[in-house]
């Protein structure tokens, strides 16, 4: 765990509204594992008064830099996007628990909903480097919302895309592709992240097969560090800290449809006024 | 010109006036990572209940406009853990350790008292009354006079640890429970816990914490925490640790000057983690810019 | 897809649910310059006194984070004026009126209130009870369920109007408060007021306002005020007028979800004197953007 | 009373920390008259939530664009301070009184502490076009600090300055000079505009040689335009609104020496550490 002052030294906005900032810092990138995340003040000036907001370490650039990908979702990400290279960032991290995979690992299914491939490349990076064979499978909802697709397809055996809309791959949701293409596959370990909706599916996909899986969990967090007890997220070993003891988690572990994962869900807010009725 | 940063609170001798607002500060281990913790004036425990408690369902944290809701709901591992595992470990930065305690009745104060008697290291005992008293249909003991005077009357009876009371701002009179709380045997008086709040989140019509309404902490409440904190300071004569809301040196001399003799930071640590060291910094500078030698110069100093 | 924005309030009908919050809008004189003040939901006069009142000494007013404070002290000219100069510019706007009235003593409410029968173009009388009750030692009329229950049958017994209770957030049990004015005859309750709050320049180390201590408003305190509003939409069956810290129809769709039938706006008409229009303007296409019809589709439906 | 949302067209910092800027409004700068002042949100986004702040209109550019002239003393001027060329500020004014004069005076003494220059400049301009005759003197603690001294040079019959530290003009206080030259101007009217100690003593000299004297009075404000009953002003006919009754003053009313003048006079703040004992 550092805190650093780190640099910009790239900025880009890969897809409407995406970003990704490669931040100077010797210590974190040094220390990084794919999984784990840095808590970010975001803006320069903080006298916003703006809590830090969590992002996966996207790729490293070994003892030197980190990359993270992220979202224009709100206040905290719309000072983010604003910042200007050579803007000094105020960082933490490495922060929380990485994915695993045991020495002898023949096969892995990467799988991303949206920004989920934000620790996955970091990890297809590493697994790459090992020499462990995998697939990866991106969701999005339309093409221009897929992301790092020619990454993927550049590290993975083979790498799967599913549009909602048929804009690109296959078309329907990621969670269909899986079920469709898992018997085939057979991975030994699943890596998912995204919304908690898609992980809970993968989540029982892997469990009927057999298979291995390890999500990534998002919490609203406050210290990010382990210190408030603010970021639970409830597993069958009761209360576990997303920030400390996540937020890579065997899914079997979760509890899922719990309140956390549902309000977190990015795409949790279609909301359905049917739902609503006129009382007065 | 050096500075003296000294104070002496309830008996606890502090090298500077500065600690960690309980529960916002873990123990220490987590901090201990960003600076050298034994730099603090002392350090607050986060509440400590006699058996375990859960906590919460998450979410149990929201970020509000300046400010942000917490309803942890006083997780820890209780009194037998914390004995075990976390004191041991807090006795390392050497530096006096306040341990802060709630029950949901008065025995349970009382008997965490009791346990905490003679326990090396343990300098002093910070009442946490913001918490419901189940046998008086939930109210809080920090809401009325007359539980606020037997939560600590129990607690004085069954220590001779220094007692700090910490006050709950959700009310209307704070100088009044402060009185009882002094006429019941606190040494001394912290102030503000969290205001109660909720947050509602437009998109999904649900509110942003599981147990819906929690406690606000932050910038947003400073001007009621100083507020408190000077009412206070003219009713009763303990000392006062003043929190709510600090985040630079500049906040922190806002409340010695309306009364506190050291400060507690909460929220400024999520934000970062070495808040308290540039405050300690910031007050050792503003003394000694303005020719101040002593920061017990400022104390209650407000020009009223 | 028309949406309907209008909702009845203890009888009052408008046209819209949004209103200025006592104190912040003079009587509409100096905001009509901005916008037309006609398409306001209602306008809510500054707290007229049976007597005129000097108000506090100078500095008044200074910011704070996220949040302001204030020690106007009540500033007005007395009934009389009020009925002849005022009233009368008022009702130009053809929209409701709502007289809000203090009194030191039960008497002058229920004089205030006897003084406003039959006069034309008032809809209804708003209580503000934050004010000490001199008879009562100074304790404020909204602190206690009993004086507040008499304040508010003094009132009913001497008015047929509609009758709205602002209640203070200075107080624990804000449930039992608005229990207490429902049951005396309120027709609705307003909430919140001003919370009480201190600022200490650390330059002069004088308070920022003359009067020491005053009422904190705005975005600081929203979470408190949202809270409260639902605390007590649990608790009485009145329309409620939700008020604190609403800056944009965001905030107040907040409130509505809350269980506020109508919200009215306060720091924020400093800010930007046309906010209450946008605030209208944003209501009306977050109903259309979500495909709801009525505003009324949202009051209390926060969903816990 | 317009609000507007003015263009910046130009932005200069004439003096270390000192900034003009001139905004575009065609309806602010046809309907200002000298003494009156603007309430500017400061920042181009306001989300830090930010009262307005008051700031006298420095001079015009008839029928399109005004400036104002301000010094950063706090977080509103350091935002302000950060707004660029072609950024839209909103902007409430023209408000308050303005300088009066009978249509046939004769002679008059602008005199300005520091930032006091800011309506003064526009009132010299007025006098200059209605042929009116006027003396300056402006007061500063060194040189530096001296702002628009040229301009009132150009416009006035003769233009005293006066440095507490004798960097240039006379040497010591504005007051002193005016002590020492009020008997041989003699004007009739003296504009004096700047801290409010300063304004005292102007207002016991005008007083003493029976000679008119307006001020300009600084309060902390809320709304700006009457509504909030906030910047009251304790005069001989009971509280004023400094934004609505004022913010220009006929001296002799003033309360002199109450709370609000000695807290907001901007050189007010030099504290005597010997005020406050050690009582512990
Ligand atoms: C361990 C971890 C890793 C993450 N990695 C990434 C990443 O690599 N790229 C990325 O774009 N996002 C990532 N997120 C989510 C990211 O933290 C949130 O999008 C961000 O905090 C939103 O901040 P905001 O101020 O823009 O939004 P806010 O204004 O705070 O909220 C906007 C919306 O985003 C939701 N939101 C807020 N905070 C979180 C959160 N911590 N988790 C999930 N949703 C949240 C809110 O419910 C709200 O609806 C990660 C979250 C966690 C916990
Ligand atoms: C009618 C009027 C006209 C003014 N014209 C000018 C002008 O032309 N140029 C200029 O530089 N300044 C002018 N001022 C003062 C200016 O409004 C303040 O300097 C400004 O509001 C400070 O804002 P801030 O956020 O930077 O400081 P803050 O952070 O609010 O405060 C910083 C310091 O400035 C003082 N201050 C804050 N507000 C005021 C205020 N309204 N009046 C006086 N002092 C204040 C505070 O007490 C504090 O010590 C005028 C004030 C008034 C009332
Ligand atoms: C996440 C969080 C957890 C807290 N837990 C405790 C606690 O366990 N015991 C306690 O007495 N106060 C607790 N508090 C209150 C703080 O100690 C402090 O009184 C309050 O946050 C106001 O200070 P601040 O504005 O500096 O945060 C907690 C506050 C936060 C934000
Ligand atoms: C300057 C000012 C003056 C106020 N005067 C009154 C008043 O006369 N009567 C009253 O009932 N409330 C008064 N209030 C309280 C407001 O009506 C409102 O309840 C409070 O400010 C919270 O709303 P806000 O956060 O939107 O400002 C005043 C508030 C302010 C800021
Ligand atoms: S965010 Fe504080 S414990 Fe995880
Ligand atoms: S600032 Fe509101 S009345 Fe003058």
């Amino acid at each position: 765990m550092f805190q650093a002052k780190a640099d910009v030294i790239s900025k880009k906005e890969i897809s409407p509204g995406v970003f990704s900032i490669t931040l100077i810092s010797p210590e974190i990138s040094r220390n990084a594992k794919p999984g784990q995340f840095v808590h970010v003040l975001c803006g320069v000036q903080n006298d916003k008064f703006l809590l830090r907001r969590p992002f996966s370490i996207h790729r490293v650039v070994p003892g030197r830099a980190f990359e993270i990908l992220f979202q224009v979702v709100g206040s905290g990400t719309k000072e983010l996007s604003k910042v200007k290279i050579h803007d000094a960032l105020d960082v933490i991290g490495p922060l929380g628990t990485s994915f695993t995979y045991s020495p002898d690992i023949k096969s892995a299914l990467l799988l991303a909903g949206g920004l989920g491939v934000a620790p996955l490349l970091f990890l297809a990076e590493e697994l790459t480097e090992n020499h462990v064979m995998f697939y990866a499978m991106l969701g999005a909802q339309t093409k221009t919302k897929l992301l790092r697709y020619i990454d993927f397809k550049r590290l993975a055996k083979k790498t799967f895309a599913a549009t909602e809309d048929g804009s690109f791959g296959h078309e329907g949701t990621v969670v269909a592709l899986l079920n469709r293409t898992v018997h085939r596959l057979r991975p030994q370990v699943i890596y998912a992240v995204g919304p908690g909706k898609m992980l809970q599916k993968v989540a029982e996909t892997a469990d009927d097969f057999g298979i291995d899986c390890q999500v990534s969990i998002e919490a609203k967090m406050a210290c990010g560090v382990g210190a408030c007890l603010g970021c639970t997220c409830l597993t069958r070993q009761g209360f576990k800290l997303t920030c400390k003891d996540g937020p890579i988690f065997n899914a079997r572990d979760i509890m899922w449809g719990e309140s956390e994962v549902e309000q977190l869900s990015l795409d949790g807010y279609k909301y359905e006024a049917a739902e609503i009725t006129d009382s007065d | 010109m050096s500075v003296n940063l000294s104070v002496t609170l309830a008996g606890i001798k502090m090298k500077n006036p500065v600690m960690p607002a309980s529960g916002t500060f873990g123990n220490g281990r987590e901090f201990s990572e960003f600076f050298d913790v034994g730099r603090l004036g002392a350090i607050v425990a986060k509440t400590v209940t006699l058996k375990p408690r859960e906590g919460n369902m998450p979410p149990r944290v929201c970020e509000t406009t300046s400010g942000m809701l917490n309803s942890i709901g006083l997780q820890n591992e209780g009194l037998g853990y914390f004995l075990k595992h976390d004191l041991p470990y807090m006795r390392k930065f050497k530096i006096p350790i306040i341990v802060n305690i709630a029950g949901n009745t008065l025995e349970e104060y009382a008997q965490i008292c009791r346990d905490l008697r003679g326990v090396e290291g343990v300098s002093a005992i910070e009442l946490n009354i913001s918490c419901p008293n189940i046998k008086a249909g939930g109210i809080a003991f920090g809401a009325s006079s007359k539980l606020a005077e037997q939560v600590t009357a129990a607690s004085r009876y069954n220590t001779d640890l220094p007692l700090i009371v910490k006050l709950t701002p959700n009310v209307y009179n704070i100088s009044k429970i402060a009185r009882a709380v002094v006429s019941a045997g606190a040494d001394a008086v912290s102030l503000i816990n969290t205001l109660v709040g909720m947050s509602i989140d437009i998109k999904t019509f649900k509110p942003q914490l599981a147990n819906y309404t929690g406690g606000l902490s932050g910038p947003a409440i400073k001007p009621v925490a100083v507020r408190m904190v000077w009412e206070v300071a003219q009713t009763v004569d303990v000392p006062i640790i003043g929190i709510g809301g600090i985040m630079t040196a500049e906040d922190a001399i806002e409340f010695f000057l309306a009364g506190a003799t050291a400060i507690a930071v909460g929220t400024a640590n999520f934000v970062n983690p070495k808040a308290m060291v540039e405050i300690i910094e910031g007050i050792e500078r503003f003394l000694s810019e303005r020719g101040f030698t002593d920061v017990r110069q400022l104390i209650g100093k407000v020009r009223v």
